[in-house]
């Protein structure tokens, strides 16, 4: 041990903010793209399932027709 | 057509140089630009603009711009050449004249390279021409001035060259213009450094051929290797589009 | 060869393989890392120079080696991507870039804190510094551009020659900011060029250095199967592994 | 198509063609199992389909099916696609200049120069290509109906006026193959019975001509490629 007492560890003979500061930001900012990276990869095994899920859906329903362009005029109602 | 009058086809037979190639690409830029002067003159009332920020700004005594003349120089001829680069592929990915010119049977990189060379004698060598009026306006010595101009007649290449690559890599793009100065700017850095550096060192007085080897090289490594990943981008970005 | 090739080159082999290995790489990643750092901060002598503020070498040294050695690795790969077309290269360039900034961000802030109580001054135009800047700029560039543009195999392709064209520059970056250091400051003072360091101090910092190379190693398999599972969506084994959990 | 407009007449550039070219009876673009996927979406799969010399292909299909892609893929401005490309018989890639000294694509954007008069336009092109006189430019540009507008620079020029600048190269192509996207946009009915007529005589002579268009484009012996909405593509 480098230090004589727990204190003397936290003020690191006054470059202790120096000191600590550095190693929060850099364990945040770590442990911020860690888990970020980890939700993301969540996020998008979800969003394929969610995907899959769908096509299965309409895959039950009857196949409808595909749309074909009418170009028919939209009759909005103006009251 | 039935298969058996079937005909067969002749394959072209008469081709054109390189070099004859690279001569029409060249000529069509200079013509176009020719017949737009005043687009001609933006990049350089710009340059002019920006060094005349630096007095107005900073401080118009002379030992500061002395000092600083070089620099203030350097930036403001990075930032039009910066400037200008936007325009280098974009009218022609617009009216399609990219596209044919990726479709000529000619190796890409030579008629990429004639395009630069184009672009660098509408922007860069005017830059160059004009320094040693505003190099006067802030207070340089004439021998500063001298290796001022050389240095930006190396190295104003090497900005188009790089700047090609850039121009390439963000064709169609939404707000191109910006994403160009971010991916280019940081690539300027070593030009801007020996550009500024050699001046200073002239102005020390000491001996300033080691320096403008340098410089000599790095245009040597653009030209040789720039109008390759320029070539590769443009084939991605048209690609894209 | 090329068979071993491709199957390396096969995204689905890599989810496979890769599934296997990041536990003990994340496992083995924090251990080593949580030593350097417990080790280097609380155990390790003071530096005689310095004081303790030299502590924070044990997480800059290795956020600054990282930064540079994940922008060799992305070019490396992106050669690949050029040269063979191999899906996985493209795949680990796009999902490392942010890794690598966030990184040489960490090399930079560190630096910067540490200049305070040794130089006196937050910012300091040191060589080192600044060339740790212009990185952070390369690796903005890259992940502007595969922003930029919509397509993911275009955006692949014009982001391994982005990285290309930056790593030839590296080194000519590296001399002239060099150069120019010297020209304006010589320097008197290196962060880290010790005259000889003694054991309890490198060791530390070897710890501390490998640790963070598995973590990344981790972030990487992580970021790329986010990005596999994207781009191969449609594939069956994909499907598979969604709904059944497994490769 | 009883009055013939001028843009039938080739101009006679006999000096160029002298040389005897080699005969070439095989397929001059083989298509194998092309799949070109765009935004996660397969535009078109398993697409194989060889293009021989004497024919003319129209590329049909409803919006967004892929003709443009298609024709980009096949002239080399898009890569990203799967399968096989041959230029007779051999692989495209490995042929590249060659490939391209005997292909012509014209595309949507037609490639014409606003600032420039037709005739710089046109010389620009031919560049890089083949060395053509003047004044065969100008016949070509007067075989579409340009006459008198030889010197005046295009932005004047209307957009069918422009497309007629770019399709002059047409009557001075000595290419085999021809791509075409889209080439009757803004060409009016004279004109386009006209280039109609050229595209047969075209094929008459040996080319191969590929050609998207929405028009009623009916050739007798034309073939057709159609492709389906990001299904299955056939041959007919």
């Amino acid at each position: 041990m480098a230090f004589d007492s727990f204190s003397a560890f936290i003020a690191m003979e006054g470059h202790g903010p120096y000191v600590w500061a550095c190693y929060a930001v850099f364990f945040v900012l770590m442990a911020v793209l860690m888990a970020g990276s980890l939700r993301s990869r969540k996020a998008m095994v979800e969003s394929c399932r969610r995907g899959y899920e769908f096509q299965a859906d309409k895959s039950k329903v009857a196949s409808a027709p595909a749309s074909s362009a009418s170009f028919a005029r939209v009759n909005v109602s103006q009251d | 057509m039935n298969a058996e009058t079937r005909l067969a086809a002749q394959l072209a037979s008469s081709r054109v140089g390189a070099l004859a190639a690279m001569k029409g690409v060249f000529a069509r830029d200079m013509k176009v630009a020719f017949r737009q002067r005043q687009d001609l003159l933006n990049p350089l009332l710009f340059f002019i603009m920006v060094v005349t920020l630096f007095p107005l700004g900073v401080s118009p005594e002379v030992s500061f711009l002395s000092q600083a003349g070089a620099g203030i120089l350097w930036v403001a001829a990075l930032l039009s050449v910066l400037l200008s680069l936007d325009h280098l592929f974009r009218h022609d990915f617009d009216d399609g004249t990219l596209e044919q010119l990726v479709l000529q049977p000619q190796p890409l990189f030579l008629l990429i390279l004639a395009k630069t060379t184009a672009h660098w004698m509408l922007t860069g060598l005017p830059l160059v021409i004009l320094a040693p009026v505003l190099g006067v306006m802030v207070h340089l010595d004439g021998n500063s001035i001298a290796v001022l101009c050389l240095t930006l007649l190396i190295g104003t290449p090497v900005l188009s060259l790089i700047g090609a690559i850039g121009a390439a890599l963000t064709l169609g793009l939404r707000s191109a213009g910006v994403l160009l100065s971010l991916l280019i700017i940081p690539l300027y850095i070593p030009v801007l450094i020996f550009g500024t550096g050699t001046v200073a060192a002239a102005a020390e007085g000491a001996s300033v051929g080691a320096y403008l080897a340098l410089m000599g090289a790095f245009l040597v490594l653009a030209l040789t290797l720039a109008p390759f990943a320029a070539a590769a981008a443009l084939k991605i970005s048209l690609s894209n589009g | 060869m090329w068979q071993i090739f491709h199957k390396l080159g096969s995204p689905k082999w890599f989810f496979g393989i890769s599934t296997r290995f990041m536990p003990w790489l994340l496992a083995g990643g924090v251990l080593l890392l949580m030593a350097g750092v417990v080790w280097g901060l609380a155990f390790a002598p003071k530096d005689y120079l310095q004081g303790n503020s030299y502590r924070i070498i044990f997480i800059h040294v290795p956020t600054a080696f990282m930064a540079q050695s994940v922008y060799i690795m992305m070019a490396s790969a992106a050669l690949v991507t050029l040269v063979w077309r191999m899906k996985l290269a493209d795949v680990f360039v796009k999902a490392v870039a942010p890794v690598g900034l966030v990184l040489t961000f960490l090399a930079l802030f560190t630096g910067s804190v540490w200049g305070k109580p040794t130089w006196g001054t937050w910012w300091i135009w040191d060589a080192r510094l600044t060339s740790m800047l212009i990185l952070l700029f390369l690796y903005g560039g890259v992940i502007a551009l595969d922003r930029a543009i919509n397509d993911e195999k275009s955006a692949a392709r014009a982001v391994a020659v982005l990285v290309v064209v930056g790593v030839v520059n590296i080194p000519i970056i590296k001399y002239s900011v060099d150069w120019w250091n010297t020209l304006h400051q010589p320097a008197t003072f290196k962060l880290t060029e010790k005259p000889s360091m003694p054991a309890e101090m490198w060791v530390p910092l070897l710890l501390s250095v490998l640790g963070l190379y598995l973590i990344f190693g981790w972030l990487a398999c992580v970021r790329m199967q986010t990005e596999i599972l994207s781009r191969e969506q449609r594939t069956r084994w994909v499907k598979e592994f969604v709904l059944k959990g497994r490769v | 198509m009883n009055t013939p407009d001028a843009i039938v007449h080739r101009p006679d550039y006999g000096a160029l063609m002298s040389e005897p070219l080699p005969l070439i009876p095989e397929p001059l673009l083989q298509a194998v199992n092309l799949q070109c996927e765009r935004d996660k979406r397969i535009l078109f799969r398993e697409l194989s389909f060889s293009i021989l010399p004497g024919t003319v292909t129209r590329v049909e299909g409803p919006n967004g099916s892929g003709k443009t892609t298609l024709l980009r893929i096949l002239a080399g401005l898009n890569d990203a696609w799967t399968g096989e490309l041959k230029w007779c018989g051999a692989p495209v890639a490995n042929h590249r200049e060659e490939f391209l000294r005997n292909m012509l694509y014209l595309g949507h954007r037609p490639g014409i120069k606003p600032l420039l008069t037709p005739l710089e336009n046109l010389r620009a092109l031919m560049a890089g290509r083949r060395p053509v006189s003047d004044a065969a430019l100008s016949q070509a540009l007067q075989g579409t109906g340009l006459a008198g507008y030889e010197n005046v620079p295009c932005r004047n020029l209307s957009a069918g006026q422009q497309r007629r600048v770019a399709l002059a190269r047409l009557l001075i192509a000595d290419e085999p193959l021809w791509l075409l996207d889209e080439v009757f946009t803004a060409i009016d009915a004279n004109g386009v019975a006209a280039i109609e007529a050229l595209l047969q005589q075209r094929a008459a002579e040996g080319g191969a001509v590929l050609v998207t268009t929405h028009h009623d484009l009916a050739l007798p012996g034309m073939h057709r490629l159609v492709l389906g909405k990001g299904g299955v593509a056939d041959e007919r």
